[in-house]
């Protein structure tokens, strides 16, 4: 065994308090230590040939290194040892910056606990034995949850790759929220005119296997061979024969709630959501059908030209194989009916949602693209919009920004004065956030050229007087109280996480916060993986944001996965449980506390059953090892005996 | 004990083996037996010298069809074992019997010598021709009998005891002996305590021989290197390592059979340490081992709403 | 014949503890119905009715002893061991154990309260261990505790089920191993010296004349010896015997433990952080799984049976043959204490029977 | 004393209900003889400072007023009815800082020369009444006497603030006088001021306060349709009832909406007669002729 | 055994400055939050005691109550346990484990005498970096005030 | 123009007075103004409730404390209901009040501290209040002797007027309860 000990001076970072060459001394004293050197910056270029050349000269089969947070830089000395032919796991980093040189002061207690710190690592590093990486093959399917933009844009760059995609999607068409907006800020593009391209470019694509109606029930499996159960909601259409010919929703005799278009006027219990719709084909609603309420109707069998319709189907579950998950479920406006009796809790129909308005304004939409009060279909002058309604409020435990709202009001203003020229729009907003590229100019246009104005102040209270709605508010920059008599209110309400969002986490095993969105691997440098391997986060499921941001995500999400699938085989960490087979006694409680069903039992030759470990399924927590009363199971890279040395090293 | 005789025999048309007790002839008191055939288990008794808990053996004859005759408390820890997977259910067949105390009767052979005549009359007890009090000499674990008539069994013998036998012997839920002494020591001297009592170990691990819920045995990390969490020293810090790792691993497991402290030779009070332990854990998650055998062990799980000691800030 | 009153032996403890660590039968703080040799304190109040639960053996052979300690150190582009003082030696250190009885060796020590049994062990031990410098093989470390021993011996008239001293020819009247003798009598004790050092503790100035005679001494159970050597090794194959014999042994180290004449022990090193360590020997015993265990994960003995064979076997057939000395005294304390009730002497006589 | 066959509760009726709320007291006591529940008057109860007293920078000066009412109440009941929102609002607020504060319980004893009893449950009146009659139960009994009629229900700020001591209701958007007042028969739409303040106490010192504030309740209930508001407040009940002449002549409006009582709707609803009711006492008087609650 | 009589009020001892700087503390952090808060505490430069020495492991979930009974048995004078908030666990379900076995153990060792102070067990996340410093000092604070804990500790002091 | 290193460190002790008396966070309100956009008694106040947590913000407590805002306050308690980060705002104005009453400074509301004053003496010498003499003595002190006088025959007409105070037995208990209060020591300022 010969240990080489190396410590990093970081210019001054450490230097200045710990006194490096003492500690490098000190090094030398220990058992086994064969070398110990001070060297001024151990991650530079130089600073790593000298570790490499030390290694060398020395014959040192393991390296201790004291330095900064082994989270900074511990893949970094894995590899220099690497190449100097130590094995990379026979590296132990100790951390003598972030929890010592910079945060004492007194160069002898800094330096005496370096000295500590640095044994602790000897102590460990003598435990530690080789490790080595293994690999397990990978499927090339992809999986990606939702059609929304940010599911499209991974699919078809995933496909692109040449890499099969199967899309999943729970509405019966693609599109997600941003088909349902008019236009997109800053740059006021026509937004099914950027996106509906995209729609048809997913259903052309060989590649992609598009599945509208559907949600993910099961997943198991890790990362590389996931298998998913896909259940088809019936919709009583056979997708195949239908052509999209509108027939079956003009003769429907039974209205429906039109939840595409936010529920701004009706729509039939068969209906085809938009007429981009991708694919284009109707499905029925059972809780609206005249059929299944009443028991008697058949109008849409009756009429359909293609004999598509389907009273009998049922619900169908296909199972497959995939490599990866991309996981873009998306978002829901937040239903503030109930948190804010005070604008009114639903009361007034003239007090509507931006999204509501947003159908209003699109040409497509139920209005034809005309502003009409809903209460009396008048056309609005004075417009009330207001910014963050369950955003930003803790008291109705919703403390985040929805990241949008300034700027899609800045939007809704500007088109207004388009559509009626000689409207007034007031803006109440609590803090302007123009943070993307143009935003700002952006913002400036909605006061200047569209004449909006922005009222600094979160609004009180609406109530209706003689026909008006009257919004009480205050403009916190003049510290007036004020109140403004609208014709129509238009509230920005904050993003909320889909609705099942906790339940799909929790049947992928992947994180998510208190909010429901779900969680990244790490918020700066693994903002498109989840802590789950082979998982992978695009758009706003993982939390409010715009659509270049969602976009750039997925794409940012499926060039990791055509990383990850286009490989035949991966790697996986070798610092996960391994089991002493010949001291297992089959109890059983490693399998019964393991989080990822990763421990399952083994048959051996003598009969024995024994515990092992699906090394590819293990992140390496050690709960198993805690679990096992004989430590049989042991978590490598934190072994029982690792461990204990650095506690007997400390206190000796 | 005719009626148990002819269950065992029953049973044994059924398993490979039965566990049960004879009497020793040298002493008068019973000893633990396996009754193969239905000759053997013509010597099979059932009294208050039964003080053994045979779910040790069930462990160590995991895998074979086996009858074992077991009192309320030892159904606990077959129960236990149970759900810890160390014996199937449909693998055993218990053969409760109603117990009304069981006498400790190393504690009289120590006082009056080994092999004393013991004369247990239920009410009264006589020792070598001498009356003596019978509440004196009952097995601790009576006193704070959760079970007299066991939780499971496949048939019953003798008589129900109708209810906890410490409730008959008036001593229900009795705590340790010295547990009230060591409420009152001051930390340091609790430390002193201990070293003292873990000074006399030989380290001859007859507490876990003796512990059915340790059946790792022969491979319990009280003795190995890899990983080695105590030293191969006979003295009383390794000892007091060692019963740490006892106590740690019976954490939500320990029936409180007595068995471990009945074994101890040097007379360490090692129930008081699990019986805090079973205390707290009840205080915490509402559990006592041995109670059900669809209980989840409270150490193998966890609860996000319940659990939120450390949570105060 | 000296005598001594009943009342006066905290009075002898005290003299003979001027000079000496003192050990005798104790009860422990806090356990009642426990009997140990522990050192005696003044005020102590020594039982001489009970038996006590654990040979005396420790006093000779402690639980656990460093027997050296060793440092590694770097020298020139390699690795040094050093050795440290053994123990036996004066000023030794480093002794690792807390308990007392591993005290550096040598120092002067009597065990008051002995049975014939337990005297007679340690000369069972001596021939072990070897006692005389001279000898082919002898144990510093066991010589030097055992010329500082003093063995006060008390005679037994009376016995329990568990004894059976009586199997071998002088039974409670053996004076082997003994320096000197006290006999219990009304009032008190006669004492008698068997060895110089005994001798020498009569001339204290606290006995008195007396002029009862020698109390009757027990007669214990006889276990016939005979031909068992032999009968054992005839029935060594019988698996189906030594199964049945151990059926309920659930292999604890209580009897070999308590066992005067058990001497088997490991030797292993134990480290104090990754530099320094001490070489350590300690009781084993064979009824554990891991005394056989070999490195390859073989074990020669793997169920209760083989070990007990074993046990057996050594104490009554081959250490026998081969040194002439039945490895028992006939204490009984395997019998009394086992936590299973398994009697030697059933198996003993079960062999016998075969 | 109680009603044998009722439970009864111990009453503060405070200093309002005795005088410019008298009818609150007289519709209160009808309606709680009408259903049953004995009311017994704490003896010889003290004004509870109102809104003056804990507005004194010496805190304790509210807790100790309303301490002795609890006191006094505690010796014989589980349970205190305070009709009135300001009675009931230091009530509430005494007890919760005796509860938490030991030194204050302290003080409390040494004034009242006994350790201070605070534990009985204080009540508001649709609490009470909403524990003693179930909707349907009312609804029953009403046999839709007010159908037709649109009644306002009004919080204001002391019956539901601050909602941590008081937990009664949402604080934001609370609903407790709704379901009583639906069985009456009467329909009970959302109103947006439900919770809106009245301009308290400041009738006296700061007229326009109260005049500008409470002329707002009154507009938007009357042009959202109501027929009369409804409050268990006294205060509310004086800003809005008999300052509306004096809000007419200030701001040259003709307002005139009547504000009842919520046991005063109660009982209509059960039909006792409007002059037991003390309905005769409003400054603006309802249209009862076309309530219909004559029918009954 | 003569070494604790001296010691045998242990709690109420004088710390010496010399006692003080020799206190042993271990403190276990899970790697993905307390070790990343603790590195944050460096990074924004908070002045710390600089008794506690910091072992880093996987996860909460990997906390062997028996490292702490160990660090006692070598002599530490206080042991602390930090991971990431309930909730938060980088594997899902560590730290609730850990939570569980780390509170009992708390309690167990009020039994053999070691004060609930000198083993404590927090939660601090990647971003709490001043919580971590405040943490350190008020552990450090409360083990000064208890002492040193002396070589009573399951049976001998070591070497 | 204030010179906010000074304001701020002056400021600092008392605003931290009444953080801790009042269990808020200050720094946590964001200015959205909701406070003040529901406020009755805004039109009334020199300052409006935003205003007034920013001035503490930023140490201004001397004129938080003088503020006719404090005093006309009436603890309606809207704004705290409201407030979207949670800050009790009514109780942070209401303990502003107190403190400055315990200083002693000068109240710029005479009329409401002279209501207040003799609704409590009213209260005091009865054991309960008697409106009638409640609006005479007010009407009379402060020299607004018309005040309300339109409401008094209807008043008279509704019978809700007693032209004598009720009065409690036990006055002596009240009394005792009123000596609590003015045996208070009075903070200097």
């Amino acid at each position: 065994m010969r240990i080489g000990v190396f410590i990093c001076e970081c210019g001054t970072n450490i230097a200045a308090t710990v006194m490096t060459q003492k500690v490098a001394d000190a090094a030398l004293a220990l058992r086994d230590v064969y070398h110990s050197e001070s060297i001024q910056y151990t991650c530079s270029d130089p600073g790593q040939r000298t570790v490499m050349a030390a290694v060398q000269k020395h014959n040192l089969d393991r390296v201790v290194i004291a330095a900064c947070s082994p989270r900074m830089h511990e893949t970094t000395f894995r590899r220099t040892v690497a190449k100097a032919g130590v094995n990379p796991f026979m590296m132990e980093m100790v951390n003598i910056r972030e929890h010592c040189s910079w945060i004492h002061d007194d160069t002898d207690e800094a330096t005496e606990k370096a000295i500590d710190l640095m044994a602790m690592g000897v102590a460990k590093v003598r435990e530690e034995v080789p490790l080595f990486t293994s690999k397990v093959p990978v499927t090339s399917e992809v999986l990606v949850i939702g059609g929304g933009v940010a599911g499209i844009q991974a699919a078809l760059d995933i496909a692109d790759a040449g890499i099969p995609v199967t899309l999943v999607e729970r509405e019966p068409t693609l599109g997600g929220n941003m088909a349902r907006l008019d236009k997109t800020f800053p740059t006021l593009d026509c937004s099914s005119c950027i996106l509906t391209p995209r729609m048809v470019e997913v259903k052309h694509n060989q590649d992609i296997r598009l599945i509208v109606n559907a949600e993910v029930e099961a997943v198991r499996g890790y990362i590389g061979n996931f298998e998913a159960d896909i259940r088809k909601k019936a919709t009583c259409v056979d997708e195949e024969k239908c052509t999209g010919c509108y027939i079956c929703v003009e003769k429907c005799p039974s209205k429906a709630p039109d939840e595409f278009n936010a529920g701004v006027g009706e729509s039939k219990a068969i209906s085809i959501p938009l007429p981009q719709a991708v694919p284009l084909v109707a499905s029925l609603r059972k809780e609206h059908c005249r059929r299944y309420i009443k028991g008697k109707c058949g109008v849409c069998e009756k009429v359909c030209p293609a004999d598509a319709i389907d009273y009998e189907q049922e619900d169908r579950i296909f199972t497959d194989k995939f490599g990866a998950i991309v996981v873009a479920t998306g978002y829901e406006l937040f239903d503030w009916k109930t948190a804010y009796p005070n604008l009114g809790g639903g009361h007034y129909p003239d007090v509507i949602t931006a999204m509501q308005y947003e159908r209003m304004l699109s040409a497509s939409g139920p209005t034809e693209g005309h502003i009409r009060r809903p209460s009396d279909g008048a056309e609005p002058r004075n417009i009330v919009f207001i910014s963050c309604v369950g955003s930003r409020d803790e008291s109705i435990g919703r403390p985040f920004c929805c990241n949008v709202g300034c700027m899609y009001l800045a939007k809704q203003a500007i088109l207004t004065k388009e559509h009626i020229p000689d409207s007034q729009s007031y803006i109440f907003y609590m803090d302007m956030r123009a943070v993307g590229k143009d935003y700002e100019q952006f913002y400036r246009r909605a006061q200047r050229d569209a004449g909006a104005i922005y009222l600094r102040g979160r609004v009180g209270k609406i109530y209706p007087l003689d026909g008006k709605l009257m919004v009480m508010g205050a403009d916190t920059l003049s510290g007036q109280q004020l109140e403004v008599a609208a014709d129509l209110v238009v509230l920005a309400t904050g993003f909320t996480a889909s609705d099942g969002a906790a339940e799909l986490a929790q049947r992928l095993n992947i994180p998510y916060d208190q909010f429901d969105f779900l969680s990244e691997s790490h918020p700066k440098l693994r903002p498109v993986e989840t802590t789950t391997g082979g998982i992978f986060l695009a758009g706003t499921c993982q939390g409010p944001k715009d659509i270049p941001d969602t976009v750039a995500q997925a794409s940012a999400a499926a060039a990791k996965v055509i990383g990850l699938v286009s490989r035949d085989e991966m790697e996986t960490s070798p610092m996960v449980a391994e089991v002493n087979h010949m001291r297992c006694i089959g109890c059983w409680k490693c399998i019964e506390v393991c989080p990822y069903k990763a421990i399952e039992k083994q048959k051996l030759r003598d009969g024995r059953q024994v515990a092992i470990i699906i090394e590819s399924l293990c992140q390496g927590c050690g709960i198993c090892n805690v679990a096992c009363p004989p430590s049989v199971v042991s978590l490598r890279g934190y072994t029982d005996n690792q461990l204990i040395s650095e506690v007997v090293e400390v206190l000796r | 004990m005719a009626d148990l005789v002819t269950t065992i025999k029953q049973t044994l048309k059924d398993v490979e083996l039965v566990l049960g007790w004879v009497r020793d002839p040298a002493t008068g008191v019973a000893a633990p037996a396996r009754f193969h055939t239905e000759e053997e288990a013509e010597a099979a008794v059932f009294d208050s010298t039964c003080v053994h808990n045979l779910a040790v053996h069930l462990p160590r004859l995991k895998g074979r069809r086996l009858g074992i005759v077991a009192k309320g408390c030892d159904a606990r820890s077959v129960v236990e074992l149970i759900i810890e997977h160390e014996a199937e259910r449909e693998d055993l067949k218990v053969i409760g019997v109603g117990c009304g105390s069981i006498l400790d009767v190393k504690k009289i052979w120590r006082r009056f010598g080994y092999g004393v005549e013991i004369d247990d009359r239920g009410d009264s007890l006589e020792l070598g021709g001498e009356r003596g009090p019978r509440e004196d000499f009952l097995a601790r674990k009576c006193h704070g009998c959760l079970e007299a008539d066991p939780d499971i069994y496949d048939l019953f013998v003798g008589e129900s005891a109708g209810g906890p036998a410490g409730e008959i012997s008036g001593g229900r839920e009795e705590p340790h002996p010295l547990s009230a002494m060591l409420e009152d020591l001051a930390p340091a001297e609790r430390r002193a305590f201990w070293r003292e009592q873990f000074s006399r170990c030989i380290r001859c691990y007859a507490c876990r021989e003796v512990c059915p819920m340790c059946f790792c045995r022969d491979i319990c990390i009280m003795q190995t290197q890899v990983p080695h969490w105590a030293g191969g020293e006979v003295n009383a810090r390794e000892s007091e390592m060692i019963q740490h790792i006892r106590v740690s691993h019976l954490a939500g497991r320990c029936t409180g059979c007595g068995e471990c402290e009945r074994a101890c030779p040097v007379g360490i009070p090692l129930m008081l340490l699990m019986d805090e332990q079973n205390r707290a854990i009840e205080d915490m998650f509402g559990y006592r081992a041995g109670d059900s055998l669809r209980a989840r062990p409270p150490m193998q799980t966890f609860s996000i709403e319940k659990d939120l000691w450390g949570d105060e800030e | 014949m000296k005598f001594i009153a009943a009342k006066k032996i905290p009075d002898l403890l005290g003299l003979l503890a001027r000079d000496a660590r003192v050990w005798a039968p104790l009860v422990p703080e806090d356990s009642a119905d426990t009997l140990l040799f522990l050192p005696w304190e003044p005020g102590a109040e020594v039982d001489l009715e009970r038996f006590t639960q654990v040979s005396p053996k420790k006093l000779v052979m402690p639980g656990s002893e460093p027997l050296f300690s060793f440092s590694y150190s770097m020298a020139v582009d390699c690795e040094r061991l050093e050795i440290g003082d053994a123990r036996g030696v004066p000023g030794a250190g480093g002794a690792s154990d807390a308990d007392g009885a591993g005290e550096a060796p040598g120092a002067a020590t009597v065990l008051f309260g002995a049975r014939a049994c337990d005297a007679r062990s340690l000369t069972v031990l001596d021939a072990l261990f070897g006692l005389e410098p001279g000898e082919a093989y002898n144990d510093p470390l066991y010589r030097a505790r055992r010329a500082a021993l003093t063995v006060v011996t008390l005679a037994c008239t009376s016995c329990d089920a568990a004894c059976f001293c009586s199997s071998w020819a002088e039974g409670p009247a053996s004076t082997e191993g003994s320096d000197l003798i006290l006999y219990p009598v009304e009032g008190g004790y006669l004492a008698r010296g068997v060895s110089d050092r005994g001798e020498a503790l009569l001339v204290l100035d606290i006995w008195e004349e007396s002029e009862q005679p020698l109390p009757e001494l027990a007669e214990t159970d006889r276990v016939p010896f005979g031909t068992l050597n032999t009968k054992l090794l005839e029935i060594f194959s019988d698996m189906d015997f030594w199964e049945r014999a151990t059926e309920r042994c659930v292999s604890c180290g209580y009897c070999t433990y308590a066992c005067p004449t058990c001497y088997c022990f490991n030797i292993f090193d134990e480290m104090r952080g990754s530099r320094d360590g001490e070489r350590c020997r300690s009781w084993d015993a064979c009824m554990f799984y891991l005394y056989t265990l070999e490195t390859s994960g073989h074990n020669p003995r793997p169920t209760i049976a083989h070990r007990y064979r074993n046990r057996i076997g050594h104490k009554f057939s081959y250490y026998p043959e081969n040194q002439g000395t039945t490895l028992c005294t006939g204490c009984g304390r395997c019998i009394r204490g086992c936590p299973v009730g398994l009697d030697i002497r059933d198996v003993l006589r079960g062999a016998g029977e075969r | 004393m109680s009603d044998a066959a009722g439970k009864s509760y111990s009453y503060y009726p405070g200093c309002s209900l005795k005088s410019s709320s008298m009818e609150f007291d007289i519709s209160f006591q009808a309606v709680a003889a009408a259903l049953g529940i004995g009311l017994d008057e704490i003896h010889d109860w003290n004004c509870c400072g109102a809104s003056p007293a804990p507005h004194h920078r010496v805190e304790s000066l509210g807790v100790l007023l309303s301490a002795r009412n609890l006191h006094i109440a505690g010796a014989t009941h589980d349970a205190v009815v305070a009709p009135c929102a300001g009675c009931y609002n230091r009530l509430k607020t005494a007890q919760f800082k005796l509860a938490g504060d030991e030194e204050l319980r302290e003080q409390t004893g040494e004034v009242l020369g006994a350790e201070v009893r605070y534990e009985a449950e204080v009540l508001n009146i649709v609490q009470m009444l909403n524990r003693e009659i179930s909707p349907e139960a009312l609804a029953e009994k009403a046999q839709g006497r007010l159908e037709g009629v649109k009644l306002a229900p009004y919080y204001g700020c002391l019956l539901t603030r601050p909602a941590d001591i008081l937990k009664f209701d949402n604080p934001r958007d609370p609903r407790s006088m709704e379901p009583l007042l639906g069985a009456t028969g009467a329909e009970t739409p959302f109103f947006a001021f439900k919770t809106e303040c009245c301009g308290s106490y400041m009738g006296l010192p700061r007229k326009e306060i109260v005049l500008t504030a409470s002329r707002r309740i009154i507009e938007v209930a009357v042009s959202s349709g109501f027929d009369a508001l409804v409050t268990a407040c006294p205060l509310c009940h004086q800003n809005l009832d008999l300052r509306q002449p004096q809000i007419n002549k200030a701001f040259g409006t003709e307002l005139r909406l009547p504000v009842l009582y919520f046991s005063q709707a109660i009982g209509l609803g059960l039909g006792i007669p409007p002059e037991e009711l003390g309905i005769d006492a409003l400054a603006v008087a309802p249209d009862l002729d076309r309530w219909k609650v004559g029918a009954a | 055994m003569n070494g604790e009589t001296d010691r045998a009020d242990g709690g109420a001892v004088n710390a010496t400055d010399a006692d003080r700087a020799d206190l042993k503390l271990v403190a276990f952090l899970c790697n993905w939050c307390s070790y990343a808060g603790a590195d944050m505490a460096g990074t924004s430069r908070m002045l710390q005691p600089s008794q506690v020495r910091i072992i880093r492991l996987p996860c909460t979930g990997r906390m062997d109550p028996l490292l702490v009974l160990k660090a006692f048995q070598e002599g530490a004078d206080g042991v602390l346990v930090s991971g990431c908030h309930p909730g938060d666990c980088h594997y899902n379900d560590g730290n609730y484990y850990a939570r569980r076995r780390l509170e009992l153990l708390k309690r167990m060792l009020a039994v053999r005498g070691i004060e609930p102070e000198r083993f404590q067990y927090t939660w601090v996340s990647a971003s709490e970096g001043a919580r971590w410093a405040d943490v350190v000092q008020a552990f450090t604070t409360d083990i000064e005030s208890l002492g040193r804990l002396g070589a009573t500790v399951a049976g001998g002091g070591g070497g | 123009m204030i010179e906010l290193t000074k304001t701020l460190e002056d400021g600092r002790e008392l605003v931290a007075e009444i953080e801790r008396r009042t269990g808020q966070n200050l720094a946590a309100c964001y200015q959205c103004g909701t406070c003040t956009s529901t406020c009755t008694a805004n039109m009334a106040f020199d300052y409006p409730p935003h205003v007034m947590i920013r001035m503490l913000q930023l140490g201004m407590v001397d004129q938080v404390m003088s503020s006719h805002t404090a005093q006309l306050c009436y603890d309606c308690m809207t704004c705290s209901s409201r407030c979207p980060v949670r800050i009790d705002v009514a109780d942070v104005i209401e303990t502003a009040k107190n403190m400055a009453d315990e200083r002693g400074l000068p109240e710029p509301e005479r009329a409401l501290r002279l209501f207040r004053k003799l609704f409590l003496r009213n209260v005091s010498r009865h054991g309960r209040l008697h409106e009638a003499s409640l609006l005479f003595w007010y009407n009379v002190k402060s020299g607004t002797l018309f005040n309300d006088m339109s409401l008094v025959p209807l008043i008279l007409r509704k019978k809700k007027v007693h032209i004598h105070p009720t009065r409690i037995r036990n006055r002596r208990e009240i009394r005792r309860i009123f000596s609590v209060v003015k045996n208070y020591p009075r903070l200097k300022k």
